[in-house]
C-alpha cells in the first residue's frame, strides 16, 4: 500500500528554518513507523536523520512526534495511523540539532540532578539486601523507564520552563525513594521538593498518555508529591 | 559547532492538557472577578442606596450574560477542581480520562439550563 | 572542506558502553584512574539493554547449585571449545558479580523470603539465570549507568570510533573518533584503551540485534593487522519473532514454554529427548531449521510455534511482560491466546579480539600480548564460550570480564607510560572519511549491506557446506571491491547517518569475509558452526581456536591450543 | 525509604500545594452555595435588602470571612504558580509576586470591612 508521509525536515547546515518534505512510499504489511522512515533513508532519502538502535521498543532512541503526538517509532504500527499522511517531527521542547534529532542533553542534566543512583550508608550484607516481591512491586513499574524522553517533552509545564526537572527525572528519583533498600530518600526529596521539581506538575498527564511503556508516571509524582507533604507534619 | 535550535512545541491535546488550559484560564478569570466582586461588593459599606443603584446598573442583559458565563467557569472550574483533588489524594489518576467527562458533563448539565434564570 | 580536529588526554580509554565498557568504566573510576568513555550511541542504547532472560550465577537459591556445576555445563555447552581455566574463573566471580549488582540496586526478580529468584534456561542443569522479568539487560545496563553518573564518568556520547591506533612498536595509544553530532575528528590519547564494542549480529538479515551491532570493534582490529578468534562460530538464538527476528528470550521456554511443529507436535522430543526445549541453543536451533527445511513448519512455511499458553495469563504477565508486548505489536499475536509464531535468528558472537583472563588484547598463537590494548564483553574471546554460548553466560561475561579488564587496566595505568599518536594515523583517519564525504560513489550503503545479508543469511547459516562457503567467501570479497563506489548522499558534518552507515557497512564486509573463510576452513561441526560435509565433531584435528587475520592476499589463519583442566572432550547429549 | 518524619525543609512548595486543595475544598461547597442562593433562590435579583438580612448573621459572617481569606489566597496562590510557570526572570518573578500580594492584602482588607459593616435593615 502507497502511503505519504510528511518530515520535518532542518539541517543547520543548510537551512535556515526548518521545512517539511513529503515522501510517498510502498509500506507493507507490519510495517512500523520506524520501518517507513529506515526505508526513506535506505533508498529515497539519504539525508535523512533520526535516532533508532533496538527496534524493539527497549533502548528509547526512537522517540519523535508522530501525527503530532510522542511516540516510539519502532513501536507506532502504520496500520493503526489511519488513512492520512503521516507527520513525523522531533520530539517538542528540546532544540533541534537535524531533522529528528534533538539535543538530549537537557533531558539527561535535569535527571542528574535527581541522584539517579541507588544510595546506602549503613553497610551491604556479604549477599544480596532482602526485599519482597511485594516492596519490589512498588518500584516495578517505574524501573523499566527506558529515557526516551517521550513524556518529558510532552510536558507544557516542562515547554514553559526547561528547568523543570520533568516527570523522567522525577520518575526516576520515585524509583529510589520507594526502593525499600535505599537510604537515599531524604537528599533527593529536599531536591526535588522544589520549585522546578515536583511542584510544577499541574497533572495535565501528557506524559503518561505519551509513555511508550504505559507507565502512569502521573500517579508516581503525586506520591511523591504527598510524601513531601506527609513530611512536613 | 552550531547550536541547536529551539522551535514551538505543537502538540495533539488530549483530555488532560484540555483541562488543563480550561482550568488555568478560568482559574485566572475567577480571580480577577474576585478581585472586580470584592470592589463592588464594598459599595455594601456605603448604604443600601448606593448598593442598590450600583446592582441596578449591572444588571444590564450584557452584565447578566457575563453572569451566565461566571456561572460556568466556576462549575468548570470547580467540577475540573475536583477531579484534580481525586488524582492527588485518592489515586484517582488512572481514571483521570473519565473523571474528566464525569466533570464536564456535570459541568454542561448545570451551566446550559441555568441560562433561563439569567436571562428570564 | 576543513575538517576540525580536537584532542584528548586521559589514563584511560573505553570504547563501548553497554554492560562491559560501562563495568570497566566503573572499577577505573573506583581505583581513581582518569578515564574517559567513548559510544556511538547514548549509554542507555547500547544494545546490552535489549538483553532480556538472566545472567548466570551458582548462588542455588533455588536448587543445590555449585559452581562445579555451572563450569561443566558451559563447558559442555561450548562443546569442549572453552578455555577451563577461564571458564573456572568466571563461574567463580560469576557470583559476586551477581551480588555487586544487587548492591548497586538492581531490581532483580525475588522470592517470597526476599532472596533473589532464579530460572532455568537452555543447557544449564539447575535453575540459575538470575532475572528481572524479562527486562534483565535493561536494568542491568541502566543500573551501571546511574552508577557511572554518581562516579562522574566522562562521557562521549555519539562518538564514532574510526580507527584504532596501533603504533608500529606494537603498543596501542588511543583511537580516533568521528563527532557524530557536530562532525569533527577528536584524536583520543591515552594509556590504555579498552574496546567493549559489542556484536555483530547486523551481518545478517534475520537478527535479534540492534542496528549498531555492526562488529566495528572487529574491523577496526582487523585493519591493524591483528588476528580475531573463532570467529566462524555464531549463534542463532531458536526463538526470533517470525520474519522479523526480534528476541523471544529463552527465559520463555525455562519458564515451561513449548516449541509446535506444523503437526502440533513438540518436535524437540527428537532431537533432545532429555532437555526438550532446554537443550542448548545450537541443538534447538538447528532442530527448528530442520523441521522447516522438511516440511513441517507451520502450513509449512519457514516458521514454527513457541506455545505459551499453558503458563497462564497471570505467570506471562508477571516473568514474561516484555514478550507478551512485542508479540502483540509486531506479530499480532497475544500469547496468552495463542501461539508464537518464531524462526532461528542471527544472535551472537562467539569469537571476537583474543584475550587473556584479564582482558589483555592478544596478538598470536603464543598469547603475546598487545600493550595498552583491552577487550571484553561480546567483542572480545576470552574463551567462555568456545563453540556455543549458555543463555545468560554473556550478560555475565560482559559485566565480568568488563570488572576485571577494568582493574587489569588500572593497575596497568599506574606504571604505564603515554604514547604519543602518530601524525600518520590522524592522516588516515581523515582520508577514511574524507573519501565519503568528498566521493562521488554510486551504490548505497543499503544495497551493499542487503547483499551481504543475503550471502551471509543464505551461505553461512545454520546448516554450512563447502560449496556456499566458498561461494559465500567469493561474494563477500565482491562487496568489498564496491566499497569504493560507496554513494553518500549526505555531504554535512552534522548528525550524518548516511556517513555513518557507509562506515558500518564498510566494517561488516571486512569482518564477514573473516567469519565466511573461518566457516569455510573450519572442516568438522561443533557446536553452533554446522558442517553439513562434516557433520562429526573432529577433535584430532578441530580440537583449537582459529586465529585469522586481514592480509591483501586473503584470510591467513593460524591456531591456538583450547587450554583443558578439568573435563576431557567426550560425546556431548542433551 | 526512611521514615515520612520531617524528611524536607519547610517552605518549599508542599504547604502551598496542600493548602490550595484544602481550600479548593472549602470553596467547592462555598462558592457553589453563595451563586445559588444568590442567583437562584428566590427572585434572582440582588438587592441591599436581599443580601443583608443574610450578612448579619455572625455565622454567615464568619463562614464569608472565610470564604475571602481562602478565595484569596486560592486565587493568589494560583496566580503565583502561573508566574512560577512562565517567568523565569527571579527579579520580575518577585516582583510580580508583590504587586499581586500587595492587592490581595488590599482587598483583604477592604472585604473585611465589607463583611463587618453591613448590619440588620432597620
Ligand atoms: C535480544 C537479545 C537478548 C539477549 N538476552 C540475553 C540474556 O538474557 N542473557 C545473556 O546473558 N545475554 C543476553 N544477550 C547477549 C548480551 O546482551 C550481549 O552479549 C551483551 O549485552 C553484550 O554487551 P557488550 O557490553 O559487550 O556490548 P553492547 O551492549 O552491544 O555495547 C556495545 C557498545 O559499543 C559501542 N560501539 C560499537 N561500535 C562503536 C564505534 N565504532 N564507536 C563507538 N562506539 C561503538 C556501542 O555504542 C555500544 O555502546 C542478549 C542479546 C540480545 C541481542
Ligand atoms: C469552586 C471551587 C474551586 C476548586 C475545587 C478549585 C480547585 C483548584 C485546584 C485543585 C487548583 C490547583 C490546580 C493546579 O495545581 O494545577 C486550582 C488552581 C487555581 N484556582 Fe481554583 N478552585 C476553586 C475555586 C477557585 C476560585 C474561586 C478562584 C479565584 C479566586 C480560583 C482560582 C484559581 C487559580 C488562579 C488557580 C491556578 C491555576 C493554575 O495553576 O493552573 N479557584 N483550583
Ligand atoms: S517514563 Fe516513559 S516516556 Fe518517560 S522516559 Fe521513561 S519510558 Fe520514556
Ligand atoms: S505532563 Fe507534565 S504536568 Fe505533570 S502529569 Fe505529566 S508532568
Ligand atoms: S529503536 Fe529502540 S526504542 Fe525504538
Amino acid at each position: 500500500m502507497k502511503r505519504k508521509f510528511k518530515i520535518f525536515r532542518y539541517d543547520p547546515q543548510k537551512d535556515k528554518k526548518p521545512y517539511y518534505k513529503e515522501y510517498e512510499i510502498e509500506v507493507q504489511d507490519g510495517w512500523t513507523v520506524l520501518d517507513a522512515i529506515n526505508h526513506i533513508h535506505f533508498y529515497v532519502d539519504g539525508t535523512l536523520a533520526f535516532r533508532r538502535a533496538c527496534r524493539s521498543e527497549i533502548c528509547g532512541s526512537c522517540a519523535m512526534r508522530i501525527n503530532g503526538k510522542n511516540r516510539l517509532a519502532c513501536k507506532t504500527q502504520i496500520k493503526f495511523l489511519g488513512k492520512g499522511t503521516i507527520k513525523i517531527e522531533p520530539l517538542p521542547g528540546l532544540p533541534v540539532i537535524k531533522d529528528m534529532i534533538v539535543d538530549m542533553d537537557p533531558f539527561f542534566k535535569n535527571l542528574e540532578k535527581v541522584k539517579p543512583y541507588f544510595i546506602k550508608y549503613s553497610p551491604l550484607p556479604d549477599e544480596e539486601q532482602l526485599q519482597t516481591p511485594e516492596e519490589r512491586e512498588v518500584i516495578n513499574e517505574a524501573a523499566i523507564c527506558i529515557l526516551c524522553g517521550a513524556c518529558t517533552t510532552s510536558c507544557p509545564s516542562f515547554w514553559a520552563n526547561p528547568d523543570y526537572l520533568g516527570p523522567a527525572a522525577l520518575l526516576k528519583a520515585y524509583r529510589f525513594i520507594f526502593d525499600s533498600r535505599d537510604e537515599g530518600a531524604k537528599e533527593r526529596l529536599e531536591i526535588i521538593n522544589d520549585r522546578n521539581g515536583i511542584w510544577r506538575c499541574h497533572a495535565i498527564f501528557n506524559c503518561t498518555e505519551a509513555c511508550p511503556k504505559e507507565i502512569n508516571i502521573t500517579h508516581y509524582i503525586k506520591k511523591l508529591q504527598n510524601l513531601a507533604v506527609n513530611s512536613e507534619f | 559547532m552550531l547550536k541547536p535550535k529551539w522551535f514551538y512545541p505543537s502538540y495533539k491535546k488530549d483530555v488532560g492538557e484540555w483541562a488543563w488550559i480550561l482550568h488555568r484560564l478560568g482559574g485566572l478569570a475567577l480571580i480577577f472577578y474576585l478581585f472586580l466582586h470584592i470592589f463592588v461588593t464594598n459599595r455594601l459599606a456605603a448604604g443600601p442606596e448606593a448598593f442598590n443603584a450600583t446592582m441596578k446598573a449591572l444588571s444590564t442583559p450584557l452584565f447578566k450574560f457575563l453572569e451566565w458565563g461566571l456561572w460556568g467557569v466556576i462549575l468548570f472550574h470547580a467540577f475540573n477542581g475536583i477531579r484534580l483533588v481525586l488524582v492527588d489524594f485518592a489515586g484517582a489518576s488512572k481514571y483521570q480520562k473519565a473523571l474528566f467527562w464525569i466533570a464536564f458533563v456535570l459541568f454542561l448539565a448545570l451551566w446550559i439550563p441555568a441560562a433561563w434564570k439569567f436571562f428570564i | 572542506m576543513e575538517i576540525e580536529k580536537y584532542y584528548h588526554k586521559s589514563d584511560a580509554l573505553v570504547v563501548g558502553t553497554g554492560l562491559a565498557g560501562l563495568r570497566a568504566a566503573l572499577a577505573l573510576a573506583d581505583a581513581g584512574i582518569d578515564t574517559i568513555t567513548i559510544s556511538k550511541v547514548y549509554p542507555t542504547r547500547s544494545h546490552s539493554v535489549s538483553a532480556q532472560g538472566g545472567i548466570a550465577a551458582a548462588i542455588a537459591h533455588a536448587s543445590d547449585d555449585s559452581t562445579e556445576l555451572h563450569m561443566w555445563d558451559t563447558v559442555k555447552g561450548s562443546d569442549y571449545l572453552g578455555d577451563q581455566d577461564a571458564i573456572e574463573m568466571f563461574v567463580n566471580e560469576a557470583i559476586e558479580t551477581v551480588y555487586e549488582m544487587e548492591h548497586m540496586g538492581v531490581v532483580f526478580s525475588r522470592m517470597p523470603d526476599g532472596r533473589i529468584a532464579q530460572r532455568r534456561f537452555g543447557g544449564h542443569s539447575r535453575p540459575r539465570a538470575v532475572y528481572a522479568a524479562d527486562y534483565t539487560g535493561h536494568v542491568l545496563l541502566h543500573t551501571l549507568f546511574e552508577q557511572c553518573i554518581k562516579k562522574r564518568v566522562r562521557f562521549f556520547n555519539e562518538f564514532f570510533v574510526l580507527k584504532l591506533v596501533y603504533r608500529e612498536d606494537g603498543v596501542v595509544s588511543g583511537v580516533i573518533a568521528w563527532d557524530i553530532r557536530n562532525g569533527g575528528l577528536h584524536i583520543f590519547n591515552a594509556k590504555a584503551t579498552l574496546f567493549a564494542t559489542g556484536g555483530f549480529g547486523r551481518a545478517f538479515k534475520i537478527t535479534s540485534n540492534s542496528f549498531a551491532n555492526t562488529g566495528d570493534g572487529l574491523a577496526l582490529v582487523l585493519r591493524e593487522g591483528l588476528p580475531i578468534e573463532d570467529l566462524e562460530f555464531v549463534q542463532f538464538h531458536p526463538t526470533g519473532l517470525y520474519r522479523l527476528g526480534i528476541l523471544v528470550t529463552e527465559g520463555a521456554r525455562g519458564e515451561g514454554g513449548y516449541l509446535l511443529n506444523g503437526k502440533g507436535e513438540r518436535f524437540m522430543k527428537n532431537y533432545a529427548p532429555e532437555k526438550m526445549e532446554l537443550a542448548p541453543r545450537d541443538v534447538v536451533s538447528r532442530a527448528i531449521q530442520t523441521e522447516i527445511n522438511e516440511g513441517r513448519g507451520i502450513d509449512g512455511k519457514d516458521y514454527v510455534y513457541i506455545d505459551l499458553r499453558h503458563l497462564g495469563a497471570e505467570k506471562i504477565k508477571e516473568r514474561l511482560p516484555q514478550i507478551r508486548e512485542l508479540a502483540m505489536n509486531f506479530v499480532g499475536v497475544d500469547p496468552i491466546k495463542e501461539p508464537i509464531p518464531i524462526q532461528p535468528t542471527a544472535h551472537y558472537q562467539m569469537g571476537g579480539i583474543p584475550t587473556t583472563k584479564k582482558g589483555e588484547v592478544t596478538k598470536d598463537s603464543q598469547n603475546t600480548i598487545v600493550p595498552g590494548f583491552y577487550a571484553a564483553g561480546e567483542c572480545a574471546c576470552v574463551s567462555i564460550h568456545g563453540a556455543n554460548r549458555l543463555g545468560t553466560n554473556s550478560q555475565q561475561e560482559a559485566i565480568t570480564m568488563g570488572r576485571i579488564a577494568g582493574e587489569a587496566m588500572a593497575e596497568f595505568v599506574k606504571k604505564a607510560d603515554l604514547f604519543s599518536i602518530p601524525e600518520q594515523a590522524i592522516e588516515e583517519a581523515e582520508a577514511y572519511v574524507r573519501k565519503y564525504l568528498e566521493g562521488n560513489g554510486s551504490v548505497r550503503p543499503a544495497e551493499l549491506r542487503e547483499k551481504l545479508h543475503e550471502t551471509m543469511t543464505n551461505k553461512v547459516g545454520i546448516f554450512r557446506n563447502e560449496k556456499d562457503l566458498s561461494e559465500a567467501v567469493k561474494e563477500v570479497r565482491e562487496l568489498e571491491e564496491q566499497i569504493p563506489k560507496i554513494k553518500v548522499e549526505d555531504k554535512g558534518f552534522i548528525f550524518n547517518l548516511d556517513l555513518q552507515e557507509a562506515l558500518e557497512t564498510e566494517n561488516l564486509i571486512l569482518f564477514s569475509e573473516i567469519v565466511a573463510a573461518g566457516a569455510l576452513n573450519r572442516k568438522e561441526s561443533r557446536g553452533a558452526h554446522y558442517r553439513v560435509d562434516y557433520p562429526k565433531r573432529d577433535d584430532e584435528n578441530w580440537l583449537k581456536h582459529t586465529l585469522a587475520w586481514k592480509t591483501p592476499e586473503g584470510v591467513k589463519f593460524d591456531y591456538k591450543p583450547v587450554v583443558i583442566t578439568k573435563y576431557q572432550p567426550q560425546e556431548r547429549k542433551y | 525509604m526512611g521514615s515520612g518524619k520531617s524528611l524536607v525543609k519547610r517552605n518549599k512548595g508542599a504547604m502551598a500545594w496542600f493548602l490550595q486543595r484544602v481550600t479548593a475544598l472549602y470553596l467547592f461547597v462555598f462558592l457553589i452555595a453563595h451563586f445559588v442562593i444568590m442567583h437562584f433562590v428566590g427572585t434572582g435579583e440582588v438587592t441591599y435588602e436581599t443580601v443583608a438580612p443574610r450578612l448579619s448573621s455572625p455565622l454567615w459572617k464568619a463562614g464569608d470571612l472565610l470564604f475571602l481569606l481562602f478565595a484569596l489566597y486560592h486565587g493568589i496562590n494560583g496566580l503565583w504558580q502561573v508566574l512560577e510557570d512562565y517567568i523565569r526572570g527571579r527579579g520580575l518573578r518577585l516582583f510580580l509576586y508583590a504587586v499581586v500580594l500587595t492587592i490581595a492584602v488590599v482587598l483583604l482588607v477592604v472585604g473585611t470591612i465589607t463583611i463587618f459593616s453591613v448590619n440588620p435593615v432597620k
